[in-house]
């Protein structure tokens, strides 16, 4: 096939085919299975020392783990496969309003959030606010069921640049800004969100505690 | 079938053996002609059509002599050889529009040559090195792995929004539609027609409709829709209208026939 | 890390990271999936052509493959590495010969290989090419009936050691003997297989297209 080159020596020959072997097995190769695709009384040990050599400053590197070789990634590159892409996505709508809700009404619980949504809230929308770093576990309420009580985080104040959740406006602001409606029944009330450790209704979570464990629901 | 598939790159053709009188090695007449013209044993381009047609016609006749369920796709080719046949042996006339013999023994050469040609092209990229089995890819590869990280984004306004929205759609509203009593033209026409009757008086409007204007939240729509439907009967001859003076009562009466 | 070394040019880090990414990964890489890992700003086919050059000669080579590039094993050194396909059954002719004649002839229908075959293709010829990687559906040819157009995949250039379909053995030949036309050869241009986008009387595929729906022929 290589007819063109110069004549290959015996040496160069054997290299490639060291360097063949290893690249293609999945697993770390002793000398003594490499040997027998190189043929009789190739010096192997001193191949292997050549090919390390060779790929010594390369992006991929011949290493030893214990009396095994194997081509790996440059240590220095390894970061480099483990890649991060950040891609800026908008919240969807029902992730919008759980998250509002939860600003609001925190410490509130799921059941909370559904009552005030009129749907129910799917796992996903929580895990998605709580992955976003806006939302977080605070404890559980001291009810039949103790279910997990949700409040907003510091990202949460930082992403919406809020000095305290105090700072979100109250019902004649929102109805001042044209929000709200002003022909809602007086008994509407928005509540003050409480932003404090926890309430006197709230227990810690466990710190192993996974949060509802419930089935997902949509 | 398959087996002879297995080997069939290594396996020569069979050369001056005899013929076995079986079809079933074979994929479709075509691949049998194929063969027949290989054992002809010279290239495709010089080869004999006539001769090859006749081995053809041969082979199918001896194997239903041997009672060999012969497939009908082959005793298709076979009558189509015999065609060709018939036709590279008499001249062509010159009012023949068919296709001369020599043209269709071309297009058969042709087939036959373009089928060992992919046979020969099948054979050669399988005999290139094949990825896993002469050639290798990284044995120990590692996956690239690009974890996509959402950056959500999500503004105050809609935020706020989004939390005002959900409150009012919440809060039950006590709405009452305000249902109005509504005269259709129609209904007020025909009540007009029954209440002025043959009357020759100049009545007023009001008058006529009194029993109905009881109601006062009835009234507007009353008097509008009755004095609509005056003014079209009026148009049509039925009734005569006159009101003496602005905002005053408005008289009606059926139109007087002219004696 | 290197900490020990020479200050690294821009270049050399370059090269390093291409050459890592294509080590790593045990599927051919197009340049626009290896330039996130490089940078802006590099000129990644000088790269490639770089890594290539180094390569030339090893045991190990950077191949192209349509598209997208490589490190396999050095052809010369097939017989040497060969292990014999023993789970792998081997294609049977008639898939073979479909294979062959969907790629030298691509694109090409269904009826169009039946025809070089002078028998019918079972359609579960076709779903083991496709299943194996080699062949795909292009599009429909814009003729009466609209069949299904198919073509070879970048997996079967990669699968066969061809850098493109102009590598096909004896393509040349072929095509000066007008093998490749579907017809007589005096009268017609020969067409040459042809793996670009879409023909001019080829239509795309819908999303949801299942391809020629016939009944199953054998």
């Amino acid at each position: 096939m290589d007819g063109d080159g110069p004549p290959m020596s015996v040496r160069e020959r054997q290299l490639r085919i060291v360097e063949a072997v290893l690249f293609a097995s999945p697993e770390p190769l002793s000398l003594a299975d490499i040997a027998p695709y190189v043929g009789e009384g190739a010096d192997m040990s001193s191949l292997i020392e050549a090919l390390r050599t060779q790929y010594a400053g390369r992006g991929v590197n011949l290493v030893r783990r214990g009396d095994r070789w194997a081509f790996r990634t440059a240590e220095d590159l390894g970061f480099l496969l483990r890649r991060e892409e950040e891609e800026t996505r908008p919240l969807s709508r029902a992730a919008l309003e759980t998250l509002a809700i939860i600003a609001y009404h925190q410490p509130t619980t799921r059941a909370e959030i559904e009552e005030v949504r009129g749907v129910a809230v799917g796992k996903g929308t929580l895990d998605l606010l709580m992955e976003a770093g806006w939302v977080r576990m605070r404890g559980r309420r001291r009810t039949p069921g103790r279910p997990v009580t949700y409040g907003t985080t510091e990202g949460f104040l930082d992403h919406f640049s809020l000095e305290s959740l105090t700072d979100l406006p109250g019902l004649d602001e929102l109805k001042g800004a044209g929000l709200l409606s002003s022909r809602l029944p007086a008994s509407l009330q928005i509540p003050l969100p409480f932003d404090g450790d926890l309430r006197e209704d709230e227990d810690p979570l466990d710190p192993d505690d996974q949060g509802d464990s419930g089935t997902e629901r949509e | 079938m398959s087996e002879q598939q297995a080997d069939w790159l290594e396996s020569e053709p069979a050369g001056a053996e005899v013929l076995h009188v079986d079809v079933r090695g074979y994929e479709g007449p075509l691949d049998l002609l194929l063969d027949l013209a290989r054992r002809q044993k010279v290239d495709l381009a010089s080869i004999s059509i006539l001769s090859l047609a006749e081995q053809y016609l041969d082979f199918i006749e001896t194997a239903r002599e041997g009672r060999l369920e012969v497939a009908a796709d082959y005793l298709v080719m076979a009558a189509w050889l015999a065609y060709l046949k018939s036709r590279l042996m008499v001249p062509q006339a010159p009012s023949d529009e068919e296709p001369s013999g020599e043209m269709l023994a071309a297009m058969l050469q042709f087939r036959l040559k373009r089928l060992e040609a992919m046979r020969l092209a099948a054979g050669r990229l399988l005999g290139r090195g094949q990825l896993g089995r002469e050639i290798f890819a990284r044995g120990a590869g590692e996956a690239l792995v690009v974890t996509r990280k959402a950056r959500w984004e999500a503004s105050y306004y809609e935020l706020l929004k989004a939390y005002s929205a959900q409150r009012e759609r919440g809060s039950v509203t006590e709405y009452k539609p305000f249902v109005r009593t509504v005269w259709s033209l129609q209904d007020a026409r025909e009540i007009l027609q029954r209440l002025i009757g043959d009357s020759a008086e100049w009545i007023a409007m009001d008058h006529y409709l009194a029993e109905y204007l009881a109601i006062p939240k009835d009234r507007s729509t009353i008097r509008a829709s009755t004095f609509a439907s005056s003014l079209e009967l009026v148009r049509q001859g039925e009734i005569e209208i006159r009101q003496s003076e602005t905002f005053g009562p408005i008289l009606m009466r059926r139109k007087q026939v002219q004696q």
